[in-house]
């Protein structure tokens, strides 16, 4: 409240869509043809439970790809088989042209596949800065030696990976808790500070599992806005699970409809809502 | 050809011992159960301290000690037999109540590794307390237990062991019964799942910790008893602890029934390595055979004997 | 106070102040693109300005700036830049928008620094009145402005954006980015490396520096032509009355369209080489500055109060010892600490217990606040209250009050160290000459009074005689010591119908010296009496509401408890009683007020962008409840238009309770004595 | 209030990045710095090197190396004081085999085998955590203790059993042995603890440390992130065991000269687990600060009743002792439970906003 008075009105002033207003700017046509992930026949249970049968759809490169359905359609699931954490029984994943059988985790990152979590997974003890650079981890190389003397190579290694995530910091804009430990922060930023950290990665593919449950408003018109910026400015392939539908119909290129584990449907937005399975899936008996 | 040997000495010969010598090897597996049994008894406290608090409950060895010390100290005094147990159980609730009040009750919400480090804490406290009032010298307990040997099949067993065994069996029995027939003990397990259930059932958490302590603190009297009356009362029993921790990774923190399986694992198969394969290594090999043992049974089953399997998710 | 109100009777022989001659022109350096290559030659790799980006303060060195400057110079020109082009530039203080003014400065165009929390439809005037064929802007947020009134300016021809972000898929040929234009600059340079050389020795002191747009009060704004003659001289006068070095460190955080702005972060930098930072963002300006800690400072008087009223809630939930050590101490600094800055004799023991003082509070807090290293600390713009100025000048930070406008390229009179008089404005600065008019009119002449008004001059004529006296518009006089002392607009100073003089500022300031009243707005000129309508501080009453148990859910609601009015209104008596004592203005005391059911707003003209209140238009905007005012009614009803932050217009209606207030006759002001 | 952090700004990551960002913490530490190295030694008498800072500097290398491991890495280990015995054991096979050897490279290679002997004892957190973790380190504390006492050549079969510290020399100076002073004993132990401390503090801001912060909050994120797991914990492991077998090496031979197993039992793993709980969880200061609190508690109790001109008998006082010790501790976990580095730190953190309370 105090010298941020004078220039608060500039954040208060109205950010005008970019395509509002009769501005000329004409909409790209969005073509998407080179498959990057190809699911087929992917079946997952635990135990008697079934989570997924025979779900089979792919995500192409450069799309917002979303995954919705009602609660237990197995969509977290999904993105759990994608990034390498559980081990469909059946089915094979092709991942930028390679199939993939087992694969941990931590491959899976070190392929390219980055995700957020619908329980905020942030390294609460760490600052958001230190979160951020754990998604670069992966990327940096110095061993023992030169970390423990903290000196030439190790130094100039931490100070480049320290300004790719000041760059991140800056696109997300949370400058200001740079160096706040991230147990601290509100459940909006929380969320903002764990796509940092996906992000910090350079995915190619980014998993968001439900990035904007719990927000407001406002946190959800931010949150979409930096999804679609992530999607533009680096050409991040983007698959996500939320439950919001008027956003889910906004941001995505193309849907896939889960349902008791099974796909429903698969198309553009306006498809999928047309689909009489998906709106008995969601008007239909609910369960759960 | 020394290799050759070595492999008899450790794979071959202490299994023709055994069956050569199959009443020694049946007599060295009744030691071992009768030790395992004493194991489970401490185990025991800890598991039910564990199950109802999430507290890991490194005093149980000082409990056993000052609850035995108690004891002998009471009947030192001239207190009859009967009158010193009912003291000693008196104490050890008074135990329980001073442990809720002056250090659970501050410690709620805290991480389990902060509660772990108090009850260390509270294991110097105890054991400086219990010497203080009842002095450090080593004391002989005798409430009267008999301990003539007599053979059965060419078994020799001791009545001492049997009674120890009996006391075990029934002190297990009147737990379960305990845990699965009053409310409070429902509490207790309802406690264990889900703290806010336990809320809902109507039992405050502080009576909840103040009962299981205080049952902890007369299971710790039972085995104390039976420690003190083998071996006398002193400041070695509580490291008895120390051996009670394999059991319990082998038999699982939460499992009543893993302890007293663990602790029959870990105290024959103690017994016998000890007395088989501890001369090629220069013996002593008690001190750390049952934690390797325990350990090597991790590996191929994280969870323990009775956990149940983890199912990680994100 | 009164003299120079009392109708012309004092003096036809215009009081006029001392006058200090100022610097002349070095020739050699008479431009600011010239006085960079001096600076890029002389001081080469000392810092010439910072940026708080990317969680660290990137920084330029004169030379970097100087090649900067050279790049973006060329790549306009690439563009089509030619000598005597308006190119507006728009955005947050950051390094490369000062380096464009300097650019454009090089190619011998014109400079127009617009405000960047403008809505497109206040940019029209100023865009088309300029004829501004250039827009550098900051970011995707003033694109979209321009590009939402891009219809109606055939003239304008293309923009440069600083920050690509959200601008990729923007297909408008006439859009370019910096970081193209830059390349395209230093490709040209390499070519024509003469070009760049040349363009800035064309410059000569007479050129058009900048062109500065008055927000005004009334009416449509004007643009003030500046030289660079006009900017150099006003900005090395005062630097070298205060001592300015290369040395000095500052913070450009206020608006760059602002005159302000422009003279002390950039003209007085390029003058004397000193550092300027910019902060990271608008929400960490405080941050910045505590890491920074500039030694030259500036800053208006709301942003000083708001910096105290935040000192004081801070401390309020202080331990009790800790409340108790800082009032103590602070009574030590009133005692002593302004006689301290001013070099007088105090007493051995106030100074060890203000030396005390200075390891336990003043240090600390000066510290927090980011203003230890401060040398030099203006304020201007309005009025400041006596408490508010005291207090900074106690704790030891040289807080000085000056007098200035767009059209004296700032600076009229300052306050000269150690002459610091809290109700007073300085003396003239150097080269300035100072006298007040017949009719109370505040006139000065100086070397940095502007050119013209642009394409204006009927204005221009009626604002500066032809020999080069300014009309200030204010009513002002000057005291024995030869310090200035502003009352009022001399327009609003009006009458009460009974002829009692009615200074509507004078009596607004007074009044918003209490901490609990963010701003005011007094009526009375030809009515029977003075009333006031009263915006109050959210913050400050908020936290006095919360200690005392009362709930609001909203400004609106808490504006409305009668307990804040009872608040307001003894705050209002006490400031009847205290005007009762002056001659003059003993009339004006307020007889009714009441408390506005939102707060003023510029988005609304209600305030200008540098939050001055616009008389007529909220005299217009609310009529009804000054007739309430002036009628018997105890309330009124009200219904206001509103825009929201989002953008989004509607509508509020309130019933309003209106009070009377207890006034002081001149009878009780002498019983009481 | 002592802070004036105002005008300390970064032009570079480097400054922003280094260990002590404020000036005036540069300036303490230079200051303590020079205090230790220069002055103490001069001013320090016999009891107070011997019984106070030489245990006190030892303590806290072992407990940085644990804290490495607890702290940072979030691993529970409980066998602290086996790894230390594996440290001071090797020491002396190395330095009485090789006599020539340089007693610090005798330190460090001890050291590194302490090291391996860790990491086979963190194999087992590959499939297990917490408790039960901790007590499987459980079984390292008493394997390897047995090892040192049944079998002969690793104290060269000497009757005692014990291992000596033999007199060994550095640039002229007997550093061990019993011919070493005090004094050169504590300045090559500050020397070693000082090196150590600062590598410590540059593997725990780097990736190594990020990594093992990583797992120690949510191991599942890490992996996902591209952390492997299995590998950052046994690296942890391995660090820390070296960090506690150079303790131990210096235990032996900086301060008591001579041990027997005795000296590394399940009570020293303990004591250096309350130096790095109360000192603070990952917090290498606090490493420092819990060390001297466990070092300095037993010694203030002993001494304290004397100022008063108490006097109590001998096992009385011994047994008061330890229900102080323990009492302190339950107290102290209520009172602070993140540690004195946590207090330090809100210390710190009220003074840098001195006057406002926040």
């Amino acid at each position: 409240m105090t010298v941020t008075e004078v220039s608060a009105e500039t954040a208060a002033q109205p950010n005008a869509e970019p395509e509002g207003d009769g501005a000329p700017t004409a909409a790209p046509e969005r073509v998407f043809d080179e498959v990057l992930l190809e699911i087929s026949g992917v079946s997952l249970s635990f135990g008697g439970v079934v989570a997924l049968s025979d779900v089979s759809f792919d995500i192409c490169k450069g799309e917002i790809r979303a995954i919705i359905g009602p609660n237990g359609a197995g969509k977290s699931s999904m993105l759990n088989v994608i990034n390498g954490f559980y081990h469909p029984q059946q089915g094979t994943i092709t991942y930028k042209g390679n199939v993939r059988k087992k694969m941990r985790p931590h491959r899976a990152a070190a392929e390219g596949i980055a995700r957020t979590f619908q329980n905020i997974a942030l390294f609460r003890g760490m600052s958001t800065l230190d979160n951020i650079m754990t998604g670069r981890l992966l990327k940096m190389r110095r061993g023992l030696l030169w970390q423990a003397l903290y000196w030439g190579p190790a130094r100039d290694e931490e100070i480049v990976h320290r300004e790719f995530a000041e760059h991140i910091i800056d696109f997300l804009e949370i400058e200001a808790i740079r160096k706040t430990v991230v147990g601290q922060l509100p459940y909006g930023l929380q969320k903002r500070v764990e796509l940092g950290r996906a992000l910090a990665a350079e995915p190619e593919l980014l998993l968001l599992d439900e990035p904007m449950a719990g927000m407001n408003v406002e946190e959800k018109e931010d949150m979409s806005r930096f999804i679609i910026d992530v999607n533009d400015e680096f050409g991040t392939t983007i698959a996500l699970i939320e439950h919001d539908m008027s956003i889910v119909m906004d941001l995505s290129d193309r849907v896939v409809v889960l349902d008791y584990g099974r796909k429903i449907a698969d198309g553009t937005p306006d498809q999928v809502r047309a689909n009489p399975a998906v709106i008995e899936a969601y008007l239909g008996v609910g369960h759960g | 050809m020394e290799f050759i040997s070595f492999l008899n000495l450790v794979f071959v010969a202490p299994f023709v011992d055994m069956v050569s010598f199959p009443i020694f090897f049946a007599e060295v597996v009744i030691a071992g159960v009768l030790t395992g049994i004493m194991y489970s008894l401490v185990a025991l406290g800890f598991v039910l301290i564990f199950k109802a608090s999430g507290v890991f409950n490194f005093a149980q060895g000082a409990m056993v000690l000052f609850a035995a010390l108690t004891l002998v100290g009471l009947m030192e005094l001239g207190v009859p037999v009967l009158a010193a147990l009912l003291g000693a159980v008196a104490v050890m609730t008074v135990l329980a109540f001073a442990v809720e009040r002056f250090m659970l009750r501050h410690l709620i919400n805290q991480d389990d590794i902060i509660l772990f480090m108090a009850t260390i804490g509270l294991t110097f406290l105890i054991q400086g307390f219990g010497e203080m009032v009842w002095g450090s010298n080593v004391k002989a307990l005798d409430i009267g237990i008999p301990s003539e040997s007599f053979e059965v099949g060419g078994i020799l067993l001791n009545e001492f062991d049997l009674f120890a065994a009996g006391s075990g069996a029934v002190l297990v029995a009147v737990l379960a019964v305990f845990f699965h027939y009053t409310r409070i003990g429902r509490a207790l397990r309802a406690v264990a799942d889900d703290h806010q259930a336990a809320m809902a059932v109507g039992i405050p958490l502080k009576t909840i910790w103040v009962t299981v302590w205080s049952v902890a603190g007369f299971v710790g009297l039972v085995a104390g008893i039976m420690w003190g009356a083998k071996s006398g009362v002193q400041f070695s029993l509580s490291l008895i602890a120390l051996k009670a921790l394999p059991v319990l990774i082998l038999g699982g923190f939460t499992s009543v029934p893993g302890a007293i399986v663990g602790g029959l694992i870990i105290g024959v198969g103690e017994k016998i390595a000890e007395i088989y394969w501890g001369p090629l290594v220069g013996g002593a090999i008690e001190n750390w055979f049952a934690y390797m043992l325990a350990l090597v049974f991790l590996l191929f089953r994280p969870q323990g004997l009775f956990g149940e399997r983890i199912i990680e998710r994100v | 106070m009164n003299e120079g109100q009392g109708a012309g009777v004092a003096a036809t022989a215009a009081t006029s102040a001392p006058f200090r001659p100022g610097a002349s022109v070095d020739l050699e350096f008479d431009t600011f693109p010239k006085l960079l290559k001096r600076n890029a030659a002389v001081r080469g790799t000392r810092s010439a300005m910072r940026e708080k980006d990317y969680g660290i303060w990137q920084s330029w060195t004169w030379a970097e700036v100087a090649a900067e400057v050279r790049a973006i110079a060329c790549g306009l020109s690439v563009l089509g830049l030619r000598r005597g082009d308006a190119v507006a530039i728009i955005g947050d203080n950051r390094p490369r928008l000062y380096w464009t003014i300097a650019a454009v400065q090089s190619l011998g165009g014109i400079p127009v620094p617009m405000y960047q929390d403008a809505v497109a439809d206040e940019m029209k005037f100023v865009l088309d009145h300029a004829g501004v064929r250039f827009a550098v802007v900051e970011n995707q947020e003033q694109v979209d402005k321009l590009l939402q009134v891009w219809e109606d300016f055939p003239q304008l021809e293309l923009v440069v954006y600083d920050q690509p972000r959200g601008l990729r898929h923007y297909r408008q040929d006439f859009l370019h980015d910096m970081a193209n234009v830059l390349a395209a600059g230093q490709k040209f340079d390499s070519e024509n490396p003469s070009f760049y050389d040349d363009e800035v020795a064309m410059g000569v002191a007479g050129d058009t520096a900048i062109m500065l747009y008055t927000s005004g009060t009334t009416g449509q704004p004007k643009g003030v032509v500046l030289t660079h003659e006009n900017i150099y001289l006003t900005a090395i006068n005062a630097a070298q009355q205060e001592g300015l070095t290369e040395r000095d460190e500052s913070l450009a955080y206020l608006p760059l369209a602002w005159v302000g702005d422009h003279i002390f972060s950039y003209a007085q930098s390029y003058v004397t080489g000193f550092c300027v930072s910019c902060p990271e963002s608008s929400d960490t300006v405080l941050t910045d500055l505590r890491e920074l800690g500039p030694s030259y400072f500036f800053a208006p008087p709301p942003i000083f109060e708001n910096i105290l009223t935040t000192v004081m809630i801070r401390m309020e939930d202080a331990s009790a010892l800790k409340r108790k050590m800082f009032s103590y101490f602070m009574g030590v600094a009133r005692r002593a600490g302004a006689n301290i800055l001013d070099r007088e004799p105090v007493g051995v023991v106030d100074r060890l217990l203000y030396w005390l003082g200075g390891v336990f509070v003043y240090g600390p807090l000066k510290n927090t606040l980011g203003l230890s290293r401060v040398r030099i600390c203006y304020t201007a713009g309005e009025a400041i209250g006596p408490d508010l100025f005291v207090f900074y000048r106690s704790i030891g930070i040289n807080m000085k009050q000056l007098y200035g406008s767009t059209e004296a390229s700032v600076f009229i009179t300052i306050q000269p160290d150690g002459e610091i008089k809290p109700d007073t404005v300085g003396t003239p600065a150097p080269g300035v000459e100072l006298k007040v008019a017949d009719d109370g009119e505040v006139m000065f002449r100086s070397p940095g009074v502007f050119k013209e008004y642009f394409k204006n001059p009927e204005a221009t004529a009626e604002t500066k005689t032809p020999d080069g006296w300014v009309h200030t518009g204010d009513a002002g006089l000057i005291d024995e010591d030869g310090h200035l002392k502003i009352i009022d607009r001399l327009k609003d100073v009006g009458r009460l119908v009974d002829g009692t003089l009615f200074a509507p500022k004078y009596i607004e300031n007074k009044l918003k010296f209490f901490s609990h009243i963010k701003e005011v707005v007094a009526f009375g000129n030809q009515q029977k009496f003075c009333t006031v309508i009263v915006n109050i501080d959210l913050e400050a009453v908020g936290n006095w509401a919360e200690r005392g148990g009362i709930t609001y859910s909203s400004y609106q609601e808490l504006a409305a408890r009668p307990q804040v009015y009872d608040l307001i209104q003894e705050e209002i008596e006490q400031m009847n009683s205290e005007l009762a004592k002056e001659q003059n203005l003993a009339g004006s005391q307020i007889h009714r007020f009441l408390l506005l059911h939102k707060e003023l707003d510029p988005d609304d003209g209600e305030l200008t962008r540098t939050r001055k209140v616009r008389r007529n238009f909220v005299a217009e905007k609310y009529s009804t409840v000054i007739e309430a005012l002036y009628g018997t009614a105890d309330h009124c009803q009200i219904t206001t238009e509103v825009t929201f932050e989002d953008g989004r217009k509607g509508t509020i209606s309130a019933d309003l309770a209106i009070r009377d207030v207890r006034t002081v006759t001149a009878g009780e002001q002498l019983a009481a004595e | 209030m002592l802070y004036r952090e105002t005008g300390q700004f970064k032009i570079s990551y480097a400054a922003d990045q280094s260990v002590f960002p404020i000036a005036q913490d540069r300036w303490f530490i230079a200051a303590a710095l020079a205090f230790a190295f220069l002055v103490v030694p001069w001013i320090a008498n016999e009891y107070m090197l011997q019984a106070v800072l030489i245990p006190l500097l030892i303590f806290s290398m072992a407990a940085i190396g644990l804290n490495l491991l607890v702290g940072y890495a979030g691993q529970l280990s409980l066998g602290t004081g086996g790894f230390m015995a594996v440290g001071a054991y090797m020491t002396y096979k190395l330095t009485t085999a090789f006599p020539d050897l340089n007693i610090i490279v005798a330190f460090l290679l001890a050291g590194l085998v302490a090291a391996g002997v860790g990491l086979v004892f963190g194999i087992p957190s590959l499939r297990i955590k917490g408790f039960y973790l901790a007590v499987a380190t459980l079984a390292s504390q008493f394997f390897l203790l047995w090892l040192f006492n049944k079998v002969a050549w690793f104290y060269n079969y000497n009757s005692s059993g014990t291992i000596t510290a033999p007199p060994r020399e550095m640039f002229g100076v007997v550093v061990t042995g019993p011919t070493a002073t005090a004094e050169v004993r504590y300045t090559v132990a500050l020397s070693i603890v000082v090196v150590f401390a600062i590598i410590a503090k540059n593997l725990v801001r780097g990736r190594i440390g990020r990594s093992w912060m990583a797992v120690r909050d949510m191991d599942i994120a890490a992996e996902i992130i591209g952390i492997r797991p299995f590998q950052t914990k046994l690296m942890a492991f391995a660090i820390s065991s070296f960090y506690c077998g150079v303790a131990g090496a210096m235990l032996v031979f900086l301060w008591l000269g001579s041990a027997e197993t005795e000296a590394f039992s399940i009570n020293e793993s303990f004591n250096v687990l309350f130096m790095v709980i109360i000192g603070g969880l990952g917090s290498i200061l606090g490493s420092f600060l819990g060390a001297a609190f466990i070092v300095g508690l037993p010694i203030f109790l002993t001494n304290a009743p004397q100022w008063f001109g108490a006097a109590m008998p001998i096992d009385l006082q011994k047994h008061i002792e330890i229900m102080l010790f323990g009492s302190m501790i339950i107290f102290f976990l209520i009172v602070e439970p993140h540690g004195l580095a946590r207090l330090w730190q809100i210390t710190k953190q009220k003074l840098r906003l001195w006057p406002f309370p926040y």
